[in-house]
């Protein structure tokens, strides 16, 4: 192969370690996100660099000119206008077409292969390839569907006896055809295996809880990654090689944080089951108190420091600017007003920070949990928005609980605190909050954007 | 045997991969996770490059193969496209503290 | 040019290796600088291996060279041995809290 | 070459990998260790292994096997004699040997290569090992004869001009003789070239404070490092390169970490020098307090959380044990008393835990800086002994001084603090400390053994 072409290879390797290395960092992202991109245009640009030195059918180069165009401007396109609650569908779909591409090769190429006289290593990566290409595709287009609320869970016994045989046919076919029992051509058992990867792909993601697709996508990504490696193998392609096994390892331990920042393993999150702990569903009767909208707005105006704990509920009720109004509104009356984010409130890791941006609050009142969790004394008012799970005390202090473990924001400590929810529904976890019943906190139920606009309405005029 | 022999390198190469990959991520906080997730997706789009390789070989004639190779292609630059300019619009989002 | 065509496998390699030292002890926290500087001093002794390949090509009757590659060989051991048994008595101090 | 030989060096270089990631985490170093020595075995084992596919004369195999005994021997002995506090002489030494290890290799493979017809490449590669690994032997020597107290700092003008005329032969020499000007044969050039680096690794270390060694010990082992790497290339040993390389990259990562944690730049310690702040030598007369061994018995028998920062003259003094006992005292009578060590504190990193665990103090009460720095008002009295720069606050409020930005244990914030020492002599840094003027400060001078007994002779008086 032609040298040039080999050392643009070696660069879009070492970019793409730089980009991930980087993209790990809060500073430097957006910097790994550039120095990764840069490097697939390099990739990219390499490969033609290959025409020098072989003759392709003008056709070919047509349509790859097309396809490659085509892509680039829907990708641009797609990117662009989604919303950005809706980031975490969006990147599934992209994994999709990326397991997608990684199955279409393995087929053409195993098309080529029947016809030549490749060898049994070349057919077994094809296989691979193929199937973990088809299943990170299939599970991708499920994984989205459940995001965006077109597909429920599906607990079904049938669905899960059935991802399990495929995944017994998985080893089988190939077995039974490489010892030559299956007198197939290789052409029409890679067909064969494609489709049940599909299937299998969907089985898979179908008993998933939707909440838990952030997960899940980070797993079919590194799924993606493993396909693209194997491919590179078949070209003998160090970039696509790395660039593979970089996605698939990080992928992996990507999956592996994910699960535990939010307290739960990856077997319980794949089965779509929760930890199961010894707490009775609705244990004990709570005493709580109900609090008033005025009365809210009434401490909120007495208040000095105030703190903002924005969860699920907040994103769901779309409210992020209304708080950015609070905010304004209480400062304009010299009043401090911090927002503490904890990592996995919402239902994607940083989901709040995203939501909080897009209302322009500034990242001066954004506080990570671990910067204030010493000093929630100092609070004269926490407002919890929308969170639970993220504010639960049982974390702490009930071991039997499922959540016990996870870091949460302890505005358990805080002098005042008032919950702003609809009702006396359970968080993501599925667990009664103590916080509730506790002598300093009082729950204000309501859609949590019509809560806040009455809150500033009364403020006003106060 | 005769096989780790002559496959020595890309043995290393992989295991350092593998290493590297885990190693690079190991630190990284709970609110990067999206943005992370949705980059090392657009990396893996690099499997477009094989796609392009392979239409180099495909006999001109051959339209049904050319055709699943073309979208071969088209869904590898969907994939690398929309994933960086996603990635980078959701890190716009998450201007760090000055 | 042709130099990289033919070393490939081994830039690779070099890249690699530099990128997971660096990499591997990024977050060292200060208290570990001492065993680990003397750790990394220990398996810089692998190039008594190299001392012992060359002690392996010597021609028996060349005593001069013979001496010198066997206290090549020598000083090797001495670093791994040493360097080894240091760390471990170093760390052995170093306990961490239950 | 053998199967068996080349999965050998796999694992041993996988296992340095592992050895290296381990042991940069406090819990798991001890694991590290033993994880990197067993991939030493296995390389050397398997280098052994090679004699299954080759004929090697049995008195060379002799000299092999006595000296790796009587190197292990000795290393084995050293590494349980040495004194804890003579660690980083002794780490100095090794590295020596492994310097001296890789020069003689370089020397003689330049005869053999004299011999044949070597091609360019090669013999740059035997060069620079040979430079690399004389560097290191004898800079290594001249550190440890510098931390073992047997020669002094020289920066005489001659020592660092010519340590830059050598510097330059090592370019010169060689390239004279590879475009033919120097008529000598590859073998001769060796040897000149090994002097020269001999040399030229003496005056590189000699203008460098002596406290600086551990820095320089770290640059001098990443040496060790390249030079290994480098003989690894000339045998095509990927163990050797990869165990090389790694080295080489994490040391050079080490040592400017170690600068960082000292808050000085590399550049400024290879010059010997200091950054020279604005403050004047001796500024501004402070308002120092004397107090008396009897004073601060009585302090302490009042006490109940006492604080002891100890620092670089606790260890001079060799006052550990005495510190042991004088907490055993303290807590016999209800009083808690913690050690919060700085890590940089002393003259090597991680000294001042060293020094404790030989006093067999209890871990629980030893804090991290970072532990307790918060809380520091909570001390009833801070005890300061033989610490001078980590507990300067001048790190802190003045931008001027050479220490400003070092992360120090905040002594000053707290009730009561007695600091003792010998008399008012600087710390490392060379810097005033605001510390010994403030209000809640006292000293009491005197050695801290003396004074350590004394205080330990009248608490039980009390
Ligand atoms: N961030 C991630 O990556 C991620 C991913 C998957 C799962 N999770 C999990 O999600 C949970 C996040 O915790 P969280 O505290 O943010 O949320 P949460 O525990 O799920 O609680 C959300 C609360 O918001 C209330 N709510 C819903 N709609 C509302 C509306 N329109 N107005 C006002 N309140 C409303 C709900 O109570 P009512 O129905 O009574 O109003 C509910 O109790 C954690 O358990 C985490 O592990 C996180
Ligand atoms: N740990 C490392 O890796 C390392 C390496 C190199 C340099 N350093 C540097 O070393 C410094 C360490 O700070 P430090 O606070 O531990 O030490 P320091 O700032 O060097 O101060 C030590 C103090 O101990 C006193 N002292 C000396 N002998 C004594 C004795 N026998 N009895 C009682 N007191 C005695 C000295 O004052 P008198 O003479 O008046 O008694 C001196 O002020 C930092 O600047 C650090 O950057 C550290």
């Amino acid at each position: 192969m032609n040298v040039l072409v080999e050392v643009g290879y070696l660069l879009a390797t070492v970019s793409f370690l730089g980009g991930l290395k980087f993209m790990s960092s809060p500073k430097h992202a957006k910097i790994g996100n550039l120095i990764a991109a840069t490097g697939m245009i390099v990739a990219v640009l390499c490969t033609f660099w290959m025409l020098t030195t072989q003759t392709v059918p003008s056709i070919n180069l047509i349509i790859i000119a097309v396809a490659i165009l085509l892509g680039t401007i829907g990708g641009k396109i797609m990117a662009s206008k989604v919303e950005m609650t809706a980031m975490p569908q969006l990147v599934s779909l992209f994994n999709a077409t990326g397991g997608g591409c990684a199955m279409l090769l393995g087929i053409v190429e195993a098309k080529q292969a029947s016809l030549g006289s490749s060898f049994l290593g070349m057919q077994i990566l094809l296989l691979l390839g193929l199937i973990t290409g088809a299943v990170a595709a299939s599970g991708s287009v499920i994984a989205y569907r459940k995001l965006a609320g077109k597909t429920k869970d599906n607990r079904n016994i049938m669905v899960v006896l059935g991802s399990r045989t495929l995944l017994l046919s998985f080893i089988l076919i190939p077995v039974l055809y490489f010892i030559g029992i299956i007198p197939l051509p290789f052409e029409i058992v890679a067909y064969i295996m494609a489709f049940i990867a599909l299937v299998y792909g969907v089985l898979f993601v179908l008993p998933i809880g939707g909440a838990d697709m952030p997960v899940v996508i980070s797993l079919l990504n590194s799924i993606t990654g493993i396909a693209t490696a194997l491919a590179g193998f078949v070209y003998g392609n160090k970039a696509m090689i790395a660039g593979g096994i970089f996605v698939g390892a990080a992928g992996i331990l990507l999956t592996l944080l994910m699960c535990r920042a939010m307290n739960r393993s990856l077997l319980k999150v794949l089965a779509g089951k929760f930890k199961k702990g010894k707490v009775a569903e609705d244990a004990e009767e709570q005493n709580i108190k109900e609090t008033t909208v005025s009365e809210t707005a009434m401490q909120l105006s007495f208040a000095n420091k105030i703190a903002i704990i924005p969860g699920y509920g907040l994103a769901v009720a779309q409210g992020q600017h209304l708080c950015g109004q609070l905010q304004q509104l209480l400062e304009k009356r010299d009043a401090q007003v911090d927002f503490i984010i904890h990592p996995v409130a919402g239902r994607m890791p940083g989901h709040m920070n995203v939501l909080l941006a897009e209302a322009n609050i500034d990242y001066e009142h954004l506080k990570e949990m671990d910067q204030v969790n010493d000093d929630m004394g100092h609070y004269d008012m926490v407002l919890i928005i929308g969170a639970n799970d993220v504010v639960n005390p049982a974390a702490e202090n009930n071991p039997d609980s499922p959540i016990y473990g996870m870091p949460i924001v302890k505005a358990y400590q805080s002098k005042q605190t008032v919950v702003m929810k609809r009702g006396m529904s359970k968080g993501y976890a599925g667990v009664p909050n103590d916080l509730f019943g506790m002598d300093n906190c009082n729950l204000l139920f309501g859609d949590a954007k019509d809560s806040l606009q009455e809150i500033i309405n009364q403020l006003k005029l106060i | 045997m005769e096989f780790i022999q002559n496959n020595l390198d890309i043995i290393y190469f992989v295991i350092f991969c593998i290493f590297i990959g885990i190693e690079v991520i190991a630190n990284v906080p709970a609110i990067l996770h999206t943005p992370l997730m949705s980059g090392a997706n657009a990396i893996s789009g690099v499997i477009m490059v094989g796609a392009v390789i392979m239409m180099f070989q495909v006999p001109p004639t051959n339209y049904i193969t050319l055709t699943v190779g073309g979208i071969a292609v088209f869904l590898g630059a969907l994939n690398i496209s929309g994933g960086f300019f996603v990635t980078g619009r959701m890190l716009k989002m998450f201007n760090t503290k000055k």
